[in-house]
């Protein structure tokens, strides 16, 4: 048994890191709040250079050789560092939809471009309120055009295609469709965390093709199911950098004589931060493996790992906020982008009930009780 | 026990009743949320207007002396005006502090020439009140404030800053807290005064908050002169005259910040899960079980300070309840309503996300709840050492000369 | 408006605190924990000397003429001492069945006895695991004589009388049965605070007497809600004594050169009891003038006021004994009395999850939302 | 990442297995649960005729060296063996004290005959040890006891009380910790010592638990009188001894306690709700999934200790997060049993109560467990100030002599 990642995983860990510190500062994040900076695309270029775009994606098309822990390594740095590009999304919903789904034909054409990061793709599952489900998909795909409103949509106004989730006759399925194409209407649309842009799409009629693979409700869950796994490590990133943040604070603000990291209030809030973001890394290691390893694990563990990371970035980020005091209420102060990034990723792929809901469903079914 | 009004007091709730009436539409809780954010000039200006309509109705400081405006009336009329007033759509209140703790302890401290020309302005929403204590170094500590204030002749002059300075940038006057003496040990060498926002001397500064509003300012002095006779209580009395100040604020009891348990019960009728409204769905009515028992318990401990009140006692700490637990309710009743939204609880465009987004601004709102005016653990000091007689901690700061602690950062 | 408990009511509370300091010390509580002490049964009498049994019940048949608040203020004294009495089963559960769904000649037969101590009455609902519904009482009630197994029964073992729900032709209802008659079976059974003793009721075609005014599951639960505030003033009493008794722990254990109370890790779990307390303080208050005035409010308050009340009273107890270290875990220590008393209130009629349930109900059905 | 067995460990693993079902019936979930209670004759005799099997077939003490009796194996095979015995019926564990941390503790401080005369029988379960640490004044605060060790020529003489021995009823010899020199500041004054626990001067009081057992002593010294050879590092030095046993500890990581998750599923199986299993409402379903991802989270991290062990790290504040998480859910997890169990939930009888009492066994078992071996605020004061740095708080006692410390009450 080794659970532990493996060396390479800890180089592309201290490359990646040290090259968001640089590419990637707060400041890039909180200027990414007003519009997107010209440095976010950049940003994004950058690691399409290095590979990154198209980590654990067939080598045949562009992909990088790796596999599923240097996919993790990067979502956690990424999610660490708040890098306000659509990593998540672009790399590890439409990419991947299109790998896991595609036609040869259509991996041939889109899986070089997306990882040398010469487009972008969007993932378009959610109809606004309500949690993933089949009966949740009303846009229908009808004779090749799709027709719906999609919303919202991760980087919905700057991709040029979309894999969207539609009915067809036979139940719900993806489609690519060419967002710059006939039929696409696209509206910016305000989130809490308003660095990772997001748009309203609305289809009539636009062309739209079919991803072979993506048959049925399972397909699609299947792809949230792997999902997940990265999405808990940007989440967990998060929380390491939240609980950081603070405990260096605690250490250097003094009230009444001493540093306030000296009383119990600080240091038990934040003992507890620590202890949910530890059993969290341990949730999302499990995961990594079981996305690597072991497909039968795979729904319980991205399910416990996503619910985990979530619930530990929450508590990470607003205690960070509290710890901070009134400075940490600030725009102009940096705990406000944790919390923010902390509530958009908890809804991102279905909220907290919805990965409570699969984890328990998963339970049941692996008879793991 | 008796829910009821008296003959007097249902003669009184009758007479406000209809002074609103003829004023004021009815609040309606469908309609858009009220923003968390920053009050702009026109909302300003009809807050005065309504202070002023109020002022002269004798529906402003209710329990104030005739002799300054008030009515002369009982606690009892005041905690009924304010439970009607709340059922109408008002202007957002920008006399809280001013009314309820800064000109209370001028009361209690300044000369008759002082009140004579300050008291009625501010009843009437003509001027406006703010209170100047915390510093970036003093926030929860707040005798741990650097802002001097030296003897200069006859005079004073402040040098300095202030921060979380509520409104500062539309008030007229403000209660200053100030350090006169450094030689001796922090809360004995403070000052308190009263001073003019618009003199040469003080600048204001908007804080951006998160939550997207500047309600709050930071406030600078330099070289500002004031005269003794703006000095509030004897020279090293400054702490002095701020628990007068914050003792008032307990009064100053506000209903629970939105959302509340009553938005997430009207979002659990809208929303549907597996395409039955949410508040079927057992998980739901749990949690909103739970938060409503919280919330009528708060809402019955109101009704016994009023009881309190009424009776002539002073309020307890019912005030650092509420606040305890509103504010950490407002955080999980905002997250749980965006759990319920799914994959669209993130939204927080109004014209998109339910409630024009009240559930949203709640939780970027919620942060600032928990800290502002006594953060949660301080609260806790104080039920903890207030009310349970629990011993205060060893401090190391206390009897040291103000001049000699480490440097606060 | 008047929030506030009437001048003969806290008359009544000091002269019951007063007497039960005297008659009811913790170490009657702790011996009860083995046998029932003669001590306890001295108690009940002196009880019914002082009218305490009879508050709220007609004066025509032995009532002491007092209303709702002297009843709380009386459950919420021998709660807070913890007294080994069936007051909530015998006063608040059966007699009140008798007082309110009794016939003339019931009411005459039995509440003059049970008023004075002269009889006791045991309340029969539960069998066994689940929370009170119509579909769980399966005991039958046939041709004036009962079939079926309740469990448990407090204060079954002693009891002369029980009111037994049973199922007839109609429905639900309630029936008086001796329980020292014919085809009845008992057996004392271990409780979670066994200073309350419980029994295992067996009836075999047992006589049995309808109560009139009991037919139907809403009767019953009717009862419930009116035992429910008594029951909530029971735990209030509870919360609040274990309160007191972690603070003064607090203030005079010394650690590390300090009062343990000192440290804002005691300091701040007491604080959140206390504001738990209160809350529960408030919604308590409510409900006992929603008992004497207002039948329509009465099953939100209740409801509310149970759940509020035996969740301070858990909290208080189990922090209570956290607050003590290592002798609060002790035997011979008091804090134990008090968590074992919490969890026996907490379930007595019905769990936490069946009075969230009746409240949200009770919401819904008051459109107080 | 890889959670298969290297061919070694494989081998390892089938051998232990082997031996175990040849040895023991497998453990069964379902059957009676273990009861928190004493650990009686029969089960004392049963403990030691096991160890005594696992000794001679080389499974007890598997890292220690062939040397001492051990095996001379690793870390990971000590891990695989006790991951293959928590399948078993195995009596209850009583030497994990004596060979945890107090032989380990021996081997540190002792010299050699002490050593080659009782290492091999505690390893062979014939003679048990525990640790006499707590006292009732010096609980969470262990540096401030009171028993003293005085020099009487070339003896030292014991008077004193400690309290909390888990097992000194059955134990042949334990760990001392007294009080050598009150002069000196609280750390500096204490020597440690192993005596023997049938001398002359010993008693032992078992301590009735709130829970229904005795598993806890009162162990009182009367000129108990122990030869210098017996001292486990210099006069003064006890501290540091006492840091190494308890340092110890932490290596002991044990399974949560039961009613655990898997316990609830069982019950949320069996009970129906509204005549549908519980396990199919949706409350139920939220809260056994939040408790099952703290539940793997600290399952997965016992692996992380597993893997860092078995490359020769030292383990970390691991065991604190454990026993802050499992003793916290222990008592959340069997009062929500009995919530469950609605009106039948404070039934205490294991004849009558589902899975024979475990979910109430567990609620009056769980205090102790939040207090025994660190409470949960010690366990959070180590996770803050050793594991993310935070400052200790100031400290009034630390450097002044003890015997001038106000005394403890």
């Amino acid at each position: 048994m080794n659970f532990a990642f493996s060396d390479d995983s800890r180089l592309l860990r201290d490359q990646a890191r040290r090259f968001l510190a640089e590419r990637c500062p707060a400041s890039l994040v909180r200027a990414a709040l007003d519009a997107a900076p010209p440095q976010a695309a950049a940003l994004w270029r950058e690691m399409a250079g290095l590979g990154w775009l198209g980590v654990g994606l067939p080598e045949a098309h562009g992909g990088a050789g790796l596999g599923a822990e240097a996919l993790c390594v990067l979502a956690e740095e990424l999610g660490r560092a708040l890098a306000p590009v659509p990593f998540l999304s672009g790399r590890c919903l439409a990419a991947e939809a299109i790998a896991q789904c595609g036609s040869p034909a259509q991996q041939a054409a889109w899986l070089p471009r997306l990882a040398a990061g010469e487009a972008t793709a969007a993932f378009a599952l959610a109809e606004g309120a309500g949690d993933p489900s089949p009966g949740a998909i009303r846009a229908r795909l009808r004779n090749g055009r799709i027709d719906g409103t999609k919303l919202p949509v991760a980087d919905g106004m700057n991709a040029d295609i979309a894999v969207i989730a539609a009915q067809d006759a036979d139940g719900p399925v993806l489609a690519l469709v060419d967002l710059a194409g006939p039929g696409v209407e696209r509206q910016p649309m305000a989130m809490i965390d308003p660095s990772l842009p997001h748009a309203n799409v609305t289809c009539r009629a636009a062309p739209a093709e079919r991803l072979p693979g993506a048959a049925g409700w399972n397909a699609i869950a299947a792809l949230l199911d792997r999902a997940a796994v990265p999405a808990a490590f940007a989440a967990l990133g998060g929380a390491s950098a939240a609980l950081e943040m603070a405990v260096a604070y605690a250490k250097e603000r003094h009230a009444f004589g001493r540093a306030i990291g000296s009383f119990q209030a600080i240091k038990h809030k934040l003992a507890d931060v620590y202890v949910a973001v530890e059993l969290a890394r341990s949730n999302a290691w499990y995961a990594c493996w079981a996305l690597e390893r072991d497909a039968g694990a795979l729904p319980l563990a991205a399910a416990t790992a996503k619910v985990s990371a979530d619930a530990a970035f929450f508590q990470a980020a607003k205690e960070n906020i509290q710890t901070h005091g009134g400075i940490g209420f600030t725009w102009d102060a940096d705990p406000h982008l944790f919390y923010r990034r902390a509530m958009l990723l908890a809804h991102a792929l279905g909220g907290p009930r919805f990965w409570k809901e699969r984890m328990m469903a998963a339970l049941e079914t692996a008879n793991a009780a | 026990m008796d829910f009821d009004d008296t003959p007097d007091e249902a003669a009184f709730r009758a007479e406000a009743r209809a002074f609103l009436d003829a004023n004021r539409p009815r609040k309606d809780r469908a309609r858009a949320a009220p923003r968390y954010g920053e009050v702009d000039a026109a909302e300003l200006a009809r807050a005065k207007a309504w202070q002023a309509r109020k002022a002269a109705a004798g529906f402003a400081g209710i329990t104030w002396p005739r002799e300054w405006g008030g009515r002369g009336g009982s606690p009892m009329q005041q905690i009924i005006w304010n439970q009607e007033e709340a059922g109408y759509d008002v202007p957002y209140d920008v006399f809280l502090i001013g009314l309820g703790m800064c000109i209370p302890t001028l009361m209690a401290y300044a000369g008759r020439p002082v009140l004579e020309r300050y008291v009625r302005p501010a009843l009437r929403g003509e001027e406006i009140w703010c209170q100047l204590f915390s510093e970036p170094a003093a926030g929860s500590d707040v005798a741990g404030l650097c802002t001097r204030a030296e003897r200069n002749g006859e005079d004073w002059v402040v040098n300095g800053q202030k921060v979380w300075t509520s409104g500062a940038h539309f008030c007229d006057f403000g209660l200053l807290l100030a350090r006169s003496d450094p030689a001796v040990p922090k809360h004995a060498g403070l000052t308190a005064f009263w001073i003019d926002m618009k003199a040469p001397g003080v600048e204001v500064r908007p804080i951006h908050q998160m939550s997207g509003g500047s309600h709050f300012n930071e406030v600078f002095f330099t070289d500002l002169r004031l005269a003794d006779r703006q000095r509030l209580g004897a020279p090293g009395q400054g702490w002095k005259v701020a628990l007068t100040t914050l003792m008032n604020e307990r009064l100053a009891v506000g209903e629970p910040r939105r959302p509340d348990i009553h938005d997430l019960i009207a979002l659990a009728r809208a929303v549907a899960i597996d395409g039955r409204p949410a508040i079927a769905d057992p998980a739901v009515r749990l949690k909103i079980a739970e938060w409503w028992a919280d919330s009528a318990g708060l809402a019955y401990t109101r009704f016994r300070t009023m009881t309190a009140l009424s009776r002539g006692q002073t309020p307890g700490p019912e005030n650092a309840i509420a606040k305890v637990v509103n504010a950490a309710r407002l955080q999980a009743i905002a997250a749980y309503g965006m759990d319920l939204l799914g994959q669209a609880g993130a939204i927080a465009d109004p014209a998109l996300a339910p409630m024009a987004g009240l559930f949203q601004d709640g939780l970027l709102a919620a942060p600032g709840q928990r800290i502002a005016g006594g953060t949660d653990e301080i609260l806790r000091n104080i039920i903890a050492e207030r009310v349970l007689g629990l011993p205060a901690e060893p401090r190391v700061d206390k009897d040291m000369p103000f001049n000699r602690h480490a440097p606060a950062r």
